[in-house]
């Protein structure tokens, strides 16, 4: 009996101590890619330099917070580079539309009408996924090309310009500003994060994501609404690119039928460089984070260094991904 | 931690009557009444696949009856589903193991009635009420660890534990016991016994029937799908029940031995190490001998063996038939005559999505080949062999190997196997949910390869089984070879000394559990 | 009037540019066929080489007479092309040339100058900023940017322009944005930024306007969107000119076709239209302001 | 005991029927949509027309083939599209090195050149995910990402073009040829199909593929090399890539960096919509087939017919994707 228990707190500390090192892996080999950035250029520890990749590393990095909800649950989004074009679309024709004479009310309108058109585009991805039981893969590939197409529509094949320049102004420091020093996307991605952990790791709900990736059956017996949660993580995707287009919107004033292209997939590879496993019932919210900041800085890592040819630089993203992915592993082994 | 208030009534707790279930055409479950009463123990036994289980689920709420009504406190209710029947007060502990493997266990044990503060769910709480459940079944795991880390025994008891910690009127035990070792099972008889003076109708089911005489108030049987009888406890032996369930006498379940003189080796295994679960373990295979290996939950002997086949990482001497050979997985094993039936025949036993056929050739396709293609009129045949040879009673050929009773299951692995023709054969857990009818069939098996002049290991938690059919029996403690035991020392008493080093006072205690 | 029916092939509305031709192409279909009853205009879109020669099977499945085609991809098409110029279809090819262009492939090809789209950009600069340091950011690798990169590399030949670095914005204007922003912080000094398309100058004018950059005196695009043509216009500091790239010459090509069908007059050969230089005097004319782009 | 054999009879033929049911889906679906079709255009059932549909169909369909062993067996390739590129480019510069004068043997050995290849990069995916164990997903968007980079890199950013005009016109039978009045490519896809299921149904390979993608752990205690059969089905996928490309270069001579882009999602779609699981352990050669054809079917009926304007092809694409999954789980639940 002693001996039972004995055994089981040394199996205890074992598996904390392989936890550690599998939610630290990414955070790792972020250090290590800021290490080789600093190697291969004077400018890339600059302050200036970092504030700029962690920021526009904000779109990638808070798709891939909801994309969290989604893989840990088990499903999968293709459609959220697609949303954002359409969501954002929507958004700036409501501005242009001038329906709403007063300026910050009008702003105040489109950012709501973006949360909710996000909110209900991950309704529907939610919906068909588990009422109409289709694969998450290919129904999201399916709406994929239904936002990719309505965007084209409403723009025509071109680009969705913000007119007013007084709104445009307005709504500028929402992306440029900064309080304190800190540019308000990075203080947008923290928030996002933050909440989104909290969510996942301290509400029941999150709990019940969880369970649902876990084995969905188990959770079926115990009285959870497996639907339910399951639609409830693409509504949070929906909403994590709504906020994103809140942030795209004031940056360039514009969208056209190809903003967004593929970064449903820069945000998997996001959830999953952070350490989120693709099967579901694990979810690293501060992983995903560092995964996006990953994958942002190999980009300006190879722009910033003049190693590679232009021509070359996919395929080194590529095999960095892919190394990534072996350190990670070797690390995980090593315990 | 059974805090239904308990209604003191004369009339039973929970009945059913006229109840039949059918799958598709194969009606599995034939106008079954049956009712149970409050602060008692009712035990359903009967040969694998009888129904059981299916019974329970309907009970349970997993499952809606082909006919027939199920009654609470007299009045007549249909479940929506298992979530509404707990509700009722009707908790039931799976005969597989529902849990998921990505939570901890006190996340487990409150899922889908989380504790929470406000928003934020109350993890302090759970974990130290989850310690406390899990203690109170007379096991020690940390409530913070994954589940998926948990050996099968202890999946069990974290279960067990999640069905008591709701309010319950009724609880169900489907074979909760298959996987334990005695210390886990006498402390979860213990719990069921204080169940029960709590005033909680309890329904047991097992396949070990000396517990099911120990702990049961009343028994049914059934057979087939029918209530061949229900009659209290006292007035039946073991060997009465055992007649009621296979509709014969099974006096003799261990079949006759005889100690054989010094024989040359099949097996040795020299210095043997699979780091992180067992170290410098050596140990001896004579060729028709069948050894035996004994220890508590967690000793590592599944892991020892996995590894001498090749199935894990490992270092050591392995020699067979006195040459040195080296495995690097378990292909090689197979092709040198080994072979390995895991104890968990679901996970990695066979793909329950796929038909019989398939699970029988699987690991022998070669002997099916036609040149390059699989010859399926012969698999055909193999299966109607193997199902005629190892009893498997399967409604149809076609059917999924996930669809049969957990028994049957069992004898398809052995089944598929045997496909092998191996020379050395390493059974774990041969028995675990198997009914006693079939276990006598298994062990005439075992010792019918022993008696071809196979060499065979079984790995156990049932001592009697052990002490039964082996030659010899290997004890291992926390992952070490601790001794073995032969001929007349060959007994439960010793073999608990050695398995958890107490004192032999301490071990006879426990030696005479049921 | 006789039946005729008229394929237009052209890629789909992918970015600025081609939304443009997408636009023009529907605003002339619409005025052969009221100008001609008996013609019938077919515009489809395909997104890549690959269903284009799809697209092109279906066309000549529904009977075509003649067949406009701006090739998304112009080598891969070749074959595809050949293959409907072999059915005896007049075959008018518009502003990406194969390598080898001759009358096997089409009978008439009209074109903007892509070789002269960085050959104008490239001699402004050589002329304007003699010793200008200059980024560029390109379009995606396929060959018209290759041809526009080679007419550029042309025309400062020897001068005292030097480039810094070619980086891919794959026409888009979140990655023109991050290579601008990359190039801002490695180059201390800039002079003339070169970005080849007028959508991705959106996202190269933001990064400047966001690193308060006073270094870069101008940002050379292309093309001729209504945006660009407007700031040009206006007397933008940082636009002073856009090079001319008309999507409006797919309506070109289908005006000579029809030329070609029914007034049976001669049209063969090779119509190239300059690569204007679209300056503040000049702007007014190139400004559509109804255009998608 | 004769109850239950009585009901075994019966049971077995119901069986049957959903099996059927299930694997006829595809079929189904193909068959609503050819009567839409016909609806829609009348030059839609002509022969030249439907000739001509599953001609084009044969890239998709032949490299799904190979996606249905790597998906039933579990795993995912990405890199499909941009593998294409890459060995359709290696082949035509090998034949524009004119290392061999005689033709005829220099196409012969350009085509056993891209086989190699082909089957080259599908080791290389193999190795990575089984060896390296990364997940497919990720794995294979590396690689995609490294074919992709090394083929924009070979172009130099332009085309690569089969420059020899006498070999082309050699080999342009292989592509606009008949036999029998049916084109060489039609040819092909069935042979390659059958192919694809005489190994998937029929031989002992084929057996463990399925058994991988059941439950791998069960297969790996029951002696199989889970991770030879694995790596062998990305191989498979690459030799099937590379049967793509040798119709792929004499139809349009001529490669470039965006060769094949979005052909990996075809692919798979196509597998899925053919009813073989995204989760493994089920692969349905014809399905996919059958699901390459309606994918095809569906561009051609909108090409043909005018009901939509063209901007907003991408999005019925995507509900007709969405509407043949529903038709599918429909037919299947009805049993
Ligand atoms: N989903 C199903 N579809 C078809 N047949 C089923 C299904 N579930 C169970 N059966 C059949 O019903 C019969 C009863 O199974 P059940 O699991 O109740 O047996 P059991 O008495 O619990 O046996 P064991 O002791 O082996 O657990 C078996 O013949 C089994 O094959
Ligand atoms: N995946 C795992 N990771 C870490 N520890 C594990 C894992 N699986 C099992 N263990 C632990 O390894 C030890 C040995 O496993 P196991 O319980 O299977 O041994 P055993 O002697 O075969 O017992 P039995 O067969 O009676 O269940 C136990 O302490 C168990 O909890
Ligand atoms: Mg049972
Ligand atoms: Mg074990």
């Amino acid at each position: 009996m002693t001996d039972l228990a004995a055994g089981a707190g040394k199996k205890a500390q074992r598996s904390w101590k392989d936890m550690d090192l599998r939610a630290v892996a990414p955070f790792v080999a972020l250090v290590l890619l800021l290490v080789l950035g600093a190697f291969s250029s004077p400018n890339f520890l600059s302050v200036d330099n970092l504030l700029n990749v962690l920021t526009r590393s904000a779109f990638i990095a808070i798709i891939a917070v909801g994309a969290t909800f989604v893989i840990s649950a088990g499903g999968l989004d293709l459609s959220v580079g697609s949303m954002v074009a359409f969501v954002a679309s929507l958004m700036i024709m409501f501005m242009n539309s001038g329906v709403i004479s007063s300026l910050p009310l009008m702003l105040i309108a489109a950012m709501a009408l973006a949360i909710l058109i996000g909110a209900a585009c991950g309704l529907a991805n939610g919906l068909i996924t588990t009422v109409g039981r289709i694969e998450p893969f290919i129904a999201t590939l399916g709406t994929m090309g239904i936002f990719r197409g309505l965007t084209t529509w409403l723009s025509q094949g071109g680009a969705i310009t913000l007119r007013s320049s007084d709104l445009q102004n307005l709504y500028h420091p929402a992306y440029f500003g900064a309080v304190l020093g800190v540019p308000v996307p990075i203080i947008v991605i923290v928030a996002t994060a933050a909440l989104g952990a909290f969510v996942l790791y301290r509400t029941r709900y999150g709990r019940h994501v969880i369970a649902v990736g876990s084995n969905e059956d188990v959770a079926r017996y115990s009285g959870i609404p497996v639907n339910r949660v399951r639609t409830w993580t693409y509504i949070i995707q929906g909403l994590c690119v709504a906020v994103a287009v809140l942030l795209y919107v004031p940056r360039l004033g514009s969208t056209s039928a190809t903003t967004g292209t593929l970064w449903e997939l820069q945000a998997i590879t996001a959830v999953v460089v952070g350490g989120t496993a693709l099967r579901g019932g694990v979810g690293r919210i501060w992983g995903t984070i560092c995964g996006a900041f990953i994958l942002e800085i190999v980009g300006n890592i190879m722009l910033l260094s003049s190693f590679v040819s232009e021509y070359l630089i996919g395929a080194i993203q590529g095999a960095i991904i892919i190394i990534a992915m072996l350190v990670q592993r070797f690390l995980m082994r090593r315990n | 931690m059974t805090a239904a208030a308990v209604e003191t009534r004369d009339g039973p707790v929970m009945q059913v009557e006229g109840l039949s279930k059918s799958f598709g055409p194969v009606e599995v479950l034939r106008n079954i009444g049956l009712s149970f009463h409050a602060g008692k123990v009712h035990a359903i036994i009967g040969e694998n696949g009888a129904g059981k289980s299916t019974l329970m689920k309907i009970l349970a709420g997993h499952l809606a009856p082909t006919k027939g009504t199920i009654r609470i406190d007299g009045e007549p209710v249909t479940f929506t589903g298992p979530v509404d029947a707990e509700a009722r007060g009707i908790v039931l502990v799976h005969q597989e193991i529902l849990l998921a493997p990505d939570l901890t266990v006190a996340q487990n044990l409150f899922l889908g009635r989380e504790l929470s503060k406000g928003l934020v769910v109350d993890d302090r709480a759970m974990n130290e009420r989850a310690e406390k459940a899990v203690r109170d079944l007379g096991a020690e795991i940390d409530p913070r660890v994954v589940v998926g880390r948990l050996s099968i025994a202890q999946r069990q008891l974290v279960q067990i534990a999640r069905a008591l910690l709701v309010p319950h009127r009724v609880a169900i035990f489907d074979e909760p016991t298959a996987s334990l070792t005695p210390i886990e099972t006498e402390a979860l008889l213990k719990v069921i016994d204080d169940i029960r003076n709590s005033g909680i109708a309890v329904l047991y089911i097992s396949h070990r029937l000396p517990e099911v005489k120990a702990i049961a108030d009343t028994v049914s049987v059934l057979r087939d799908g029918n209530l061949v009888a229900t009659h209290p406890a006292a007035d039946l032996q073991p060997v009465d029940m055992a007649r009621l369930m296979v509709g014969r006498d099974v006096s003799k379940l261990y079949p006759d031995r005889h100690a054989a003189a010094a024989r040359e080796a099949a097996l040795e295994v020299e210095d043997f190490s699979v780091p992180g679960y067992a170290s410098n373990a050596s140990f001896r295979l004579g060729k028709g001998e069948i050894l035996g290996f004994a220890g508590l939950v967690g000793a590592g002997r599944t892991e020892l063996l996995e590894g001498v086949v090749g199935l894990r990482a490992a270092h050591g001497t392995v020699k067979l038939a006195g040459k040195p050979v080296h495995f690097a997985d378990v292909h090689d094993s197979m092709k040198a005559g080994i072979v390995y039936l895991s104890e968990d025949r679901k996970g990695k036993g066979l793909l329950l999505q796929q038909d019989l056929r398939v699970n029988l050739t699987l690991a022998s396709l070669g002997r099916f080949m036609r040149g390059l293609v699989i010859d399926r009129k012969r698999e055909r045949a193999a299966l109607d062999e193997a199902i005629g040879e190892f009893d498997i009673r399967a409604g149809r050929r076609e059917m999924l190997a996930g669809q049969l009773s957990g028994g049957n299951q069992q004898k398809l692995l052995l089944a598929k196997m045997m496909m092998l023709e191996p020379e050395i054969v390493v059974i774990d857990e041969p028995t675990r949910g198997i009914d006693i009818g079939t276990k006598e069939q298994i062990y005439k098996f075992i010792a019918a390869l022993a008696e071809a002049g196979k060499s065979v290991i079984v790995i156990s938690s049932e001592m009697p089984e052990l002490i039964g059919i082996c030659d010899r029996v290997v004890v291992m403690r926390a992952g070490r070879i601790v001794g073995e035991v032969a001929g007349e020392r060959m007994t439960e008493n010793e073999i608990v000394v050695l398995a958890t080093g107490a004192t032999s006072e301490e071990a006879a205690l426990v030696a005479e559990l049921p | 009037d006789k039946k005729f029916t008229m394929g237009v092939s052209i890629p789909a509305a992918d970015h600025g540019w081609t939304a443009g031709v997408v636009y023009h192409a529907q605003r002339v279909a619409k005025l052969l066929m009221a100008e001609h009853p008996g013609l019938n205009v077919i515009v489809k879109t395909s997104p890549d080489a690959s269903s284009q020669a799809n697209a092109l099977e279906d066309l000549t499945t529904q009977g075509m007479n003649a067949l406009v085609i701006l090739p998304s991809n112009p080598d891969p098409l070749v074959n595809a092309i050949k293959q409907v110029k072999s059915k005896n279809i007049f075959v008018t090819l518009v502003d990406r040339a194969p390598s080898n262009n001759d009358d096997s492939v089409r009978d008439l090809y009209v074109a903007g100058n892509n070789p002269a789209l960085g050959e104008v950009a490239g001699n402004y600069i050589k002329e304007k900023t003699p010793n200008a340091q200059v980024v560029v950011i390109r379009g995606l690798p396929i060959p018209i940017d290759q041809q526009r990169q080679d007419g550029f590399d042309k025309a400062i030949a020897g001068s005292g322009v030097k480039v810094l670095e070619k980086q891919f914005g794959n026409w888009n204007r979140d990655d023109a944005f991050k290579v601008m922003q990359d190039y801002l912080t490695k180059y201390p000094k800039i002079d003339v930024v070169w970005c080849q398309d007028d959508d991705m100058a959106v996202g190269v004018l933001q990064a400047i306007e966001q690193a308060k950059r006073t270094d870069i005196q101008y940002v050379i695009a292309g093309a001729g969107s209504k945006d660009m043509v407007k700031k040009v216009m206006d007397g933008d500091k940082l636009i002073p000119v856009d090079v001319l790239y008309p999507p409006a010459m797919v309506g070109t090509a289908m005006e000579l076709t029809a030329a070609a069908l029914y007034d049976q007059v001669p049209v063969r050969g090779t119509y190239i239209m300059d690569a204007t230089l679209i300056t503040k005097d000049n702007a007014k004319d190139f400004y559509f302001p109804d255009s998608p782009f």
